[in-house]
């Protein structure tokens, strides 16, 4: 990119199974407020345009991007809805910046899994209509397959995925804004009742509630703002097959896809030399090593051995989720994606207390939109 | 259209198309529900609407009075300095005679939804609601009407603890 | 953050839903490919010459060159394995006394995604052929559960 | 200003349906096949993806882009959802605006669908839940009451009558008798046929009203060095706006949409515009219901508030007058599937533009165009400005 785009603030709040003291619009508040501080801007003076992503059915509400702007200083400015995962705003918010046309944007994400009563039927509303919904399955037999033939393909493990929770879990523990911490061994890891075999119960992330702005600007503003900007080196994102029935099940190459573009952007050929750490998608923990391989950090199966050698552990050759991933910190829904950028921050700007990695310069960070769908985006951030 | 486009896509079907299998459907509905968590603002505006009182917020920079109540103020981001409490009492800024219910059936008796004005709020500062007890002719923009609550052991904390805003006879409040 | 003190008084939630009842047409392609499978009990897919792909359930688009796909064809009622899973999790976030056996079976560069039956979880693998089982004419009314299950060849 | 310029390069669209057979998907292919077919590029040309749908609750899936990307050519590409509502039809451009203008992407596919016939019953019952769930969803609004309520406030605000509202209907759903795609045009609607017809909810009454409908819509967006050479008369993306007012709607006035005047300035500010009466030459705004058409035109600026009824009275608006305004039969002539019903305005500009509009043509030498569209609780503007000089 021959135009750079920097973080200069980011805030947070929640990151708890429950936040019944506030509401979705008091805890995005509170993200924004301490995003501002941090960045030292104004949003009614200062901020050109805000981006936001939500989904209606996970708010309950038809056109929730209605409900936006009051809370976070959008009111009568450029504010905008994404239908996609917080890094989809992130990407989006830097393309405002590039067109020269914005200097300061914000980026917005949260989760208020807690007050949805019915998530299971949600998500499978978003099922075929007609080829997959009638059969009336809860969505994890799409992952639950997905695993089959990821194993089945690559030799990977049921105990190396276990490990894969072993691990977020742990790192969990030093991280204040994770909810799921636990110090499990890797047969606790493996117990518990199944979902979808092979996809046990505690493989998959529990939800929880949180919000996290993000304050992205231009080079020029980045530089005069804030003295650590981190750099926003490539954005990528694709899609994949939309339908169960012509999507490829072992290899998700939209995310290899999007990698690539967010690479070519950043002028990086060798992930695996260049990468100092990375905060991917860990929704199921297979799909932690199945992104691994499809970032390029090691071949396909290859994964699994390097987590159960430790090389994916904080002191490791390449940290992977140190945050504890959505396993550990709990799944934010669609905003997951800013929840592993917010651990990428801290960890650039050496904030990142009890969990932090020594001279990182170079985090990459994943996400995916969850079953059913076949929709990732990465970043590339420096500092 | 252009010129070169003559032929349009797009397969339009009659309501008699759906019946005696002319064409394949099903049927499906999402069940959908929620406990939103009412928080600091929105659960202290229940929790007045249940005392029988309406609730505004107070924005010391902006000096203004809103309503529903909200943490923050919109306009220059200020925390809301303090919760307000409000008349029952306001002034019509626009209404409508509604035949049609939210799902399409029609009624005789029209409701009749309005913007009301709250007095205590700033101007232009109301909440929706109906009227009742009133001529359709009688309504007018400008109109003086109050809040007539649901008997306190039935008030539960919600919008519909005010049934409707009754006209206020000659303006007095 | 904010000034106003929380009243722990207060109704904590509101509760509510979001009526959302829909009702589906099954498109052009769906309309001919599950009329066939009522009628004839047949599977049909559709072929894109230019990609060289033969999706099952049969579209009328190819999703890779967007051209228009005419060249529908009879692909049996055989198929394998690619994928599957025994699943425990119900949509009311419980487990199933009796799980499903939910299985991909590729047919042709698509598949169907169905119950597996007349098999134990445990003989099930990855590649088994497999064969679909209609339910009988009489009681098929256009659906993916005209097809019953698939079972071991 | 230095941005990378980028133009409309192609067009397609559906006929407008009360009820289609197709799914979303295949809406979404068809209208996306035609605007390829219609600039000779296929997919493999195209770099990303901006769909542009409304409510999930009509299409009846949750996380409805998903589901859609494939009708959409997004298999295997960038793809990305922008969604403000009503809004969204002429957002998606500004969407396919900022890819191409970031110089992340040199070709882009904008697609626009919706289908309001699978939410059941009525489409009307899917509008309760757009509510605040909390303060004002349990006295069960609908759609119309909000409409119902602006335009009476409009109204009595100014001074307007129901004839004055009436023209708007009689003059767009007159100029959809000539558009292909349209679902009520009429060429012998009458001021009486829509005073006569059925009160909804007074003010508003059934022809005031643009149809609930399914369709889809897509255009070819280019970066300057692709567009000059897939097309000799490429439209260009001159000015974009957009601008969204607080949820809480009672607590505004509702007789000027000031939403809408952020959008236009921004977007005036962009393309240079410093008269827009004399310098648009074309005007799509957005008309779900007649009065907004007027209402709109205020917002834009390019009518004092509470005149826009005499322009339509003098005919200034008519296709043959001095400032058309929707020629192509707009919302309430054309149908409206929502996001499919903004994106079919900024074709007709492209089409109008280029003078390839057929029976709908403007006459004279058009060069600059105006499409928006509006949404939310009365409280979003999107403003896009096309014009055949970059």
């Amino acid at each position: 990119m021959d135009e750079r785009v920097g973080i200069i603030g980011v805030g947070w709040a929640g990151y708890r199974p429950l936040t019944p003291e506030v509401s979705y619009k008091e805890l995005m508040y509170e993200a924004a407020v301490k995003a501002y501080a941090d960045a030292g801007v104004d949003p009614r003076r200062d901020v050109d345009s805000f981006v936001t992503v939500a989904e209606d059915f996970i708010e309950g509400t038809s056109i929730f991007d209605e409900y936006v702007p009051d809370q976070i200083g959008g009111v009568l400015k450029p504010v905008h809805t994404i239908g996609g995962d917080g890094l989809h705003g992130l990407a989006t918010g830097v393309m405002l910046i590039l067109t020269g046309q914005a200097e300061i944007v914000v980026v917005e994400g949260h989760s208020k899994a807690s007050n949805v009563l019915t998530l299971p039927h949600i998500v499978a509303y978003a099922q075929d209509p007609i080829l997959n919904r009638p059969l009336g399955w809860h969505s994890s037999f799409i992952a639950g397959m997905e695993m089959n033939r990821y194993l089945f393909d690559t030799g990977t493990t049921i105990e190396e995925c276990g490990s894969v929770v072993v691990k977020n879990r742990r790192n969990a523990l030093r991280n204040p804004l994770a909810a799921y911490g636990a110090d499990l061994d890797l047969e606790e890891a493996l117990d518990g009742p199944p979902l979808a075999w092979p996809l046990g119960e505690r493989m998959a992330a529990e939800h929880a509630d949180g919000a996290i702005v993000v304050v992205l600007a231009s080079a020029e503003r980045a530089e005069a703002l804030c003295e650590k900007p981190v750099w926003v080196l490539g954005v990528g994102w694709c899609n994949g097959a939309a339908s169960l029935e012509s999507r490829e099940w072992t290899y998700p190459v939209y995310i290899e896809a999007a990698a690539r573009q967010a690479y070519r952007q950043a002028g990086i050929r060798q992930p695996r030399l260049a990468i100092d750490f990375a905060e991917i998608d860990d929704t199921y923990a297979y799909k932690e090593l199945q992104h691994m391989e499809a970032l390029g950090l090691c071949r396909p199966g290859e994964a699994g051995a390097l987590v159960e050698e430790g090389a994916t552990e904080p002191e490791g050759e390449l940290p992977v989720n140190v945050s504890g991933g959505s396993l550990g910190m709990g799944d934010l829904l669609d905003a997951n994606g800013l929840a592993r950028a917010l651990e990428a921050v801290l960890q650039l700007r050496g904030e990142a207390g009890p969990r932090q990695l020594e001279e990182v310069e170079i985090g990459l960070v994943q996400s995916w939109r969850g079953v059913p769908t076949t929709s990732g985006a990465v970043a590339v951030l420096a500092n | 259209m252009t010129e070169k486009i003559t032929q349009f896509p797009g397969t339009p079907l009659r309501e008699a198309d759906f019946e005696g299998g002319k064409i394949l459907f099903r049927h499906d509905r999402m069940k959908a529900e929620y406990a939103w968590d009412t928080g600091i603002a929105i659960g202290r505006y229940l929790a007045a609407l249940k005392e029988g009182y309406l609730l505004g917020g107070y924005c010391a920079t902006c000096r203004k009075t809103v309503i529903p109540p909200r943490t923050v103020c919109e306009w220059c981001f200020r925390p809301m300095e303090a919760f307000v409490p409000l008349e029952d009492t306001g002034t019509v800024n626009t209404y409508s005679l509604c035949y049609v219910t939210w799902d399409v059936k029609r009624i005789k008796e029209p409701e009749i939804p309005a913007v009301i004005e709250i007095d205590g709020a700033s101007p232009l500062h109301g909440i929706l609601h109906k009227l009742g007890e009133v001529e359709q002719e009688a309504v007018h923009v400008g109109m003086r009407v109050q809040a007539v609550w649901k008997p306190a052991e039935e008030r539960e904390g919600a919008i519909t603890d005010i049934l409707y805003f009754k006209p206020i006879e000659g303006g007095a409040k | 953050m904010s000034l106003l003190k929380r009243d722990p008084q207060a109704p904590p939630a509101w509760r509510g839903d979001l009526p959302v009842s829909s009702r589906y047409t099954f498109g052009l392609a769906g309309e001919r490919f599950f009329r066939a499978l009522k009628d004839e009990g047949v599977i049909y897919g559709s072929h894109c010459p230019r990609c060289e792909v033969t999706y099952v359930p049969a579209r009328i688009f190819c999703e890779r060159c967007m051209a228009e796909l005419d060249d529908w064809r009879d692909v049996g009622t055989r198929g394998e394995v690619h994928t599957f899973t025994l699943l425990f999790a119900d949509l009311n976030g419980g487990l199933m006394d009796e799980p499903e056996l939910v299985a991909f079976v590729r047919i042709e560069d698509g598949g169907l995604v169905h119950r597996l039956g007349e098999v134990d979880p445990e003989e099930v693998y990855i590649g088994m052929p497999v064969e679909a089982v209609l339910k009988p004419k009489e009681e098929r009314e256009g659906s993916i559960t005209d097809l019953a299950y698939f079972k071991p060849i | 200003m230095g941005m990378r310029k980028v133009a409309v390069v192609g067009a397609g669209m559906t006929k407008f349906v009360r009820r289609a057979q197709e799914t979303g998907k295949e809406l979404a292919w068809q209208a996306s096949r035609m605007a390829l077919g219609s600039c000779e590029l296929t997919l493999d040309d195209i770099e990303a993806i901006c769909l542009g749908t409304a409510p999930d609750s009509f299409d009846g899936v949750h996380m409805k882009a998903e589901y859609l990307s494939d009708g959409a050519g997004g298999w295997g590409k960038p793809f990305m959802r922008s969604y403000v509502g009503g809004g969204t039809g002429v957002f998606a451009p500004i969407q396919g605006w900022y890819h191409v203008a970031s110089g992340l992407f040199d070709v882009v596919l904008v697609v626009c669908e919706e289908k309001m016939s699978s939410y059941h019953p009525h489409a009307q019952g899917a509008f309760l839940t757009i509510f605040d769930h909390t303060t004002e969803r349990a006295l069960k609004p609908n759609l119309l009451w909000i409409f119902a309520l602006e335009m009476n406030r409009y109204m009595q605000t100014y001074g307007i009558s129901k004839e004055d509202i009436a023209r708007v209907a009689v003059k767009n759903k007159r100029n959809a008798a000539d558009h292909p795609c349209a679902l009520l045009g009429d060429p012998d609607i009458t001021i009486q046929d829509v005073l006569n017809s059925e009160v909804l909810a007074w003010p508003v009454n059934r022809l005031d009203v643009s149809p609930v409908s399914d369709g889809a819509v897509a255009l070819v967006l280019a970066a300057e060095h692709v567009a000059k050479r897939v097309t000799d008369k490429p439209v260009w993306i001159q000015g974009v706006g957009w601008s969204l007012d607080t949820a809480y709607w009672a607590n505004r006035d509702l007789a000027y949409p000031r939403y809408v005047e952020y959008a236009a300035r921004m977007a005036y500010e962009m393309a240079g515009i410093k008269e827009p009466r004399k310098e648009i030459h074309i005007v799509e705004p957005y008309d779900p219901f007649d009065y907004k058409e007027l209402h709109h035109l205020e917002g834009l600026l390019l009518a004092d508030r509470g005149q826009a009824p005499r322009l339509t009275a003098d005919g200034v608006t008519a296709r043959d007058g001095d400032m058309p305004v929707c020629p192509s039969g707009g919302l309430l002539g054309v149908g409206n599937p929502i996001a499919a019903a903004g994106l079919m305005k900024v074709a007709e500009l492209f089409w109008q533009l280029r003078g390839e509009a057929s029976a709908r043509q403007v006459p004279g030498q058009p060069k600059r165009g105006l499409a928006q569209a509006w949404g939310d609780l009365m409280q979003v503007g999107t403003v896009v400005i096309l014009g055949i000089n970059p």
